[in-house]
């Protein structure tokens, strides 16, 4: 939408998407739902299940677009990649394994269960993923903090998670100023400057945020605030089509609970 | 060369692959969906006792000025801010400070506490770094754990009046280690291993992510000492 | 006579660092109103709209709201009635939805649901911005913000509307919408004020001019008052607006009639020559 | 005919979401000019002056130094001879005093210790800031932040400045300051870029005209053509500067003579009545 804050991935998702309209208490009954199903559930085909249904609705019906979905995706994927495979690779004496290699003193090794369990944990990962996506990629954070003021997180809490979300946005963009400034001035011509300019712009970020937040504290009063502040929160009805697809993933669900428990 | 030494610079390599193919190396944020129910439960309760802290320590900064709370949020936003920077670099990859030592040292480490589980949990809104599953996970290792070590050293240094910068970069540098090393037994007990438990299994986690962590937490005492240099002459 | 609605009385307001940011200052402001604020940066015009809001409490004197000392008691009154348009608008924003953020001041003014609503809605249609009901301010432009941070202000339906430097940075399109809310303001009966480094738009705007130098008031008069006073201008270091400097040497070289007021816009030139 | 220093040849820029920030841009900048930028807010202004400073790389297109390509390899040559100052002083602001400030592009330059501090010290004389050196840039006021700025980019010797809205929310001291630096420039043989809101500045100081819209050049030439192009104008919702819309109307009235290029200050109508 906008060229600066690239590095917040996920923000300019949730102002587009469709599923904006959902109610957002039952979106995000809906996401954190299946992700505690996922992890609660532990099982392939539950996983499975619920990351293809998550795409579907970011994608088909959120219409996200996917070549952005699945590059949002690649952003866990190095934590879930390095995981998995301090999961599968085992090291010791390396009986019955699948592939081993002497590393030093000892041996590396894969077994059939730690390489089933790699893959198993990677999928839940996904799947588990996919599931927050369903929340964050359609509900602006405004939305999201008002389902904390729901469930009774203590109102500070909430007022500095608003601000915090503001601010947020206020600094990278001074930053990106400051990196085109100094860059523009030669600050990032070799690795030492580069180091130096970086942490002298933190420094500067730093002071300026905290010599404007007088100016902020200032503008909020003018406007009738009290130490307590009220923000605006939309109603949004929840419709019957909400529902069936809320309705439609349950029965997806114990469709495959019943395949998972008869094979036992 | 020999056959260990050929399978050593596999294995370097094979990793430099790994990391070469993910773009992004932040620090250690635990992903949503790696921890089963009872572990997500157990690491947000013993978050409580600390946030609980957290949360009196600043109520009463704010009870004294109310004003504190657009200087607290702008600390929020800052510690957030630096941690979704990429730090420069020659090679093209890209890293991330993680702010908790910074953070420590100029915030304290009770507000941090606080503040660090709210950047967390935007983190894995706005980035998809973390998860809600695994916040609590996360909270100990990054919000409460580094900092306080990260806190407790910058203090120690000062009272045994080793140099102060010295005793910085030991500070972010070290709260940045004990994180990963945090993490990485979190997950250990999650996943340990067949033959060694979780030690052995401990151990496989450290080295899997050694190599992006150790340089970062080096890169992270550096220029936490650079920028409280910066600070320090105004 | 007009109502008065505001009363300053001998004014000071000092910073912690016992700076004197304001000396002394004594003034009355009337009903529908317009005034420009002018004076250098760093001379108290914003200080004195933190006072004359109540965000700031006055080291000394005091100020009077119909009649009415402001004091710990009744100051949400004050803060209810006059309302601050930020030079920055960025530090005034704080929500995160444009219809969130203009909505927030009726809303923490405590007004019921329905109102709170409907006023947003029409500030938003007042300020042009019915394509961004729903966006984030972070992903708006300058003008845009500039436009959410005034609606605001109309959203709290103050009396007296206070704009601190609105015409800096401003680019032509949003400028044309400004002076279109100004008019409008005129229209409603409002009081405004306003500070800007921009004679020749004070020129245009104003009825009043109040001159600030060093926290000191030392001009309060009439435009033609005050752009009249060369020593003054010359204290505050302002120049004399383009068209007036223009009439006079038209007057001075015998090419236009004498008139009382000065022309005010380029148009009103033609009929004169 | 003038030396070329920089060639704008089809230069396009998109950012990262295919928005179009640029769109084929053509044009060359000779030594000495004095050129004048405007446009609505996101027409373009800022990316262009980022391109042409190498800050951004073109999408499309090249710019050319002294007939030479820019690439990657040679891009801190460009640096070296396009400073910009930045409309927001506070994030040009990088070190912890102003004399460190000023002294970061020379020594980013890697010039010799001498020359650096000799440079430095000559920017903050030109600059007035002789009372600040060792204070820190953040707790100077507005105007001297400004002020910094500018020497940051004196400091290098540039052959080309690039200002961007250099005017806004200056007040009148330290606009009058920016005009003498300009002025100098002009002695010192330098070429001036400098973006505006304001025609009557822009018409005062500039030789040539640019008109940004929507990311496209639409207009480019002297002050004259560009200003007497109604069509244009309205396109970039530009209005005509009052000295030339008076000119106008003098002229059709018969009180003025005849004369081929418009008046530019004031004082030029008085031999001309």
């Amino acid at each position: 939408m906008h060229r600066n804050h690239e590095q917040i991935t996920t923000d300019c998702y949730s102002y587009l998407s469709a599923l904006g309209e959902w109610n957002t208490v039952y979106k995000v009954v809906f996401s954190v739902g299946a992700l505690v199903t996922v992890i609660a559930a532990d099982s392939v085909g539950i996983s499975a299940v619920t990351l293809f249904f998550m795409m579907f609705l970011s994608v088909g019906v959120g219409k996200i677009p996917g070549r952005d979905y699945f590059r949002l995706m690649k952003v866990p994927a190095a934590f879930i990649l390095l995981g998995g495979a301090a999961i599968v690779v085992q090291f010791g004496s390396g009986d019955g394994s699948l592939f081993r290699t002497g590393f030093f003193w000892t041996n590396l090794f894969i077994t059939e269960s730690s390489l089933s369990l790699g893959l198993h944990v990677t999928l839940k990962a996904f799947s588990a993923v996919s599931a927050l996506f369903l929340m964050t990629l359609s509900t602006p954070m405004g939305e999201i903090i008002s389902v904390f003021r729901k469930i009774r997180v203590p109102v500070l809490i909430l007022e500095l998670m608003h601000l915090i979300y503001r601010y947020i946005f206020i600094l990278s963009e001074t930053n990106q100023r400051q990196k085109d400034a100094a860059g523009s001035r030669l600050g990032y011509c070799d690795l030492t400057t580069s180091l130096r300019t970086f942490s002298g712009e933190l420094a500067n970020l730093l002071i300026m945020s905290m010599k404007k937040a007088e100016t902020y504290y200032d503008a909020m009063e003018a406007r009738g605030y009290e130490g307590n502040a009220l923000f605006w929160e939309e109603k949004r009805p929840l419709t019957a089509k909400q529902l069936l697809y809320g309705g439609l993933y349950l029965a997806i669900l114990a469709g495959a609970f019943c395949l998972v428990w008869r094979r036992g | 060369m020999t056959t260990k030494q050929k399978k050593l610079i596999g294995s370097v390599a094979a990793l430099s692959v790994v990391l070469g193919v993910t773009p992004n190396a932040y620090a250690m944020h635990i992903m949503e969906g790696y921890l089963a129910p009872q572990y997500c439960i157990a690491w947000g309760v013993l978050c409580i006792p600390f946030l609980v802290t957290g949360y009196l320590s600043i109520n009463k900064k704010l009870k004294e000025n109310r004003k504190n709370i657009t200087l607290l949020a702008m600390a929020g936003a800052f510690i957030f801010v630096i941690s979704s920077l990429k730090i420069p670099s020659v090679t093209g990859s890209c890293s991330h400070m993680t702010g908790t030592g910074l953070g420590a040292i100029l915030f304290g480490p009770s507000a941090v506490s606080i503040l660090g589980i709210i950047v967390l949990l935007f983190q894995a809104i706005l980035l998809a770094h973390g998860g809600l599953t695994t916040l609590g996970a996360n909270t100990f290792s990054m919000a409460i754990a580094g900092p306080l070590l990260s806190y407790g050293i910058f203090r120690l240094c000062k009272k045994l009046n080793i140099n102060q910068y010295f005793g910085i970069f030991l500070a972010a540098f070290l709260g940045d280690l004990f994180t990963y090393c945090v993490t990485s037994v979190q997950l250990a007990i999650a996943y340990p291993s067949a033959q060694g438990g979780i030690m052995a299994s401990a151990v496989k986690f450290l080295g899997v992510f050694a190599p992006t962590q150790l340089p970062l937490a080096v890169l992270e005492g550096i220029l936490t000492v650079l920028i409280m240099i910066a600070l320090k002459t105004y | 006579m007009k109502e008065k609605i505001l009363e300053v009385d001998h004014l000071s307001f000092a910073y912690d660092n016992n700076h004197n940011a304001l000396k002394d200052i004594c003034l009355a402001i009337y009903k529908q109103e317009k005034i420009a604020v002018l004076g250098a940066n760093g001379a108290g015009k914003t200080t004195f709209f933190l006072n004359l809001n109540g965000v700031r409490e006055p080291s000394g004197g005091e100020i009077r709201y119909r009649g009415e000392t402001v004091g710990r008691k009744n100051i949400n009154q004050l803060r209810r009635n006059v309302g601050i348009v930020f030079q920055d608008a960025d530090s005034q924003i704080i929500a995160s939805t444009v219809k969130a953020e203009v909505a927030f001041g009726p809303l923490n003014m405590k007004l019921p649901r329905t109102e709170v609503e409907e006023r947003t809605l029409s500030a938003i249609r007042e300020m042009k911005l019915e394509d961004c009901v729903m966006r984030p301010p972070h992903y708006l432009s300058g003008g845009e913000k500039k436009r959410v941070s005034i609606a605001d202000i109309l959203a709290m339906n103050c009396e007296v509307m206070v704009f601190d430097e609105p015409t800096a940075s401003l680019d032509p399109v949003n400028a044309e919408i400004l002076e279109e809310v100004l008019d409008k303001m005129e229209q409603q009966g409002k009081t405004v004020l306003l500070s800007t480094h921009d004679v020749d738009f004070a020129y245009r705007f104003a009825q009043r001019v109040l001159v600030f130098c060093g926290g000191e008031l030392i001009g309060d008069g009439s435009v033609e008052d005050i752009f009249r006073n060369e020593a003054l201008l010359r204290k505050a270091n302002l120049k004399k607006p383009v068209l007036m400097q223009l009439y006079d040497l038209l007057y001075a070289k015998g090419k236009i009639s004498e008139v009382k007021e000065c022309p005010k816009r380029i148009s009103d030139f033609a009929s004169l020559l």
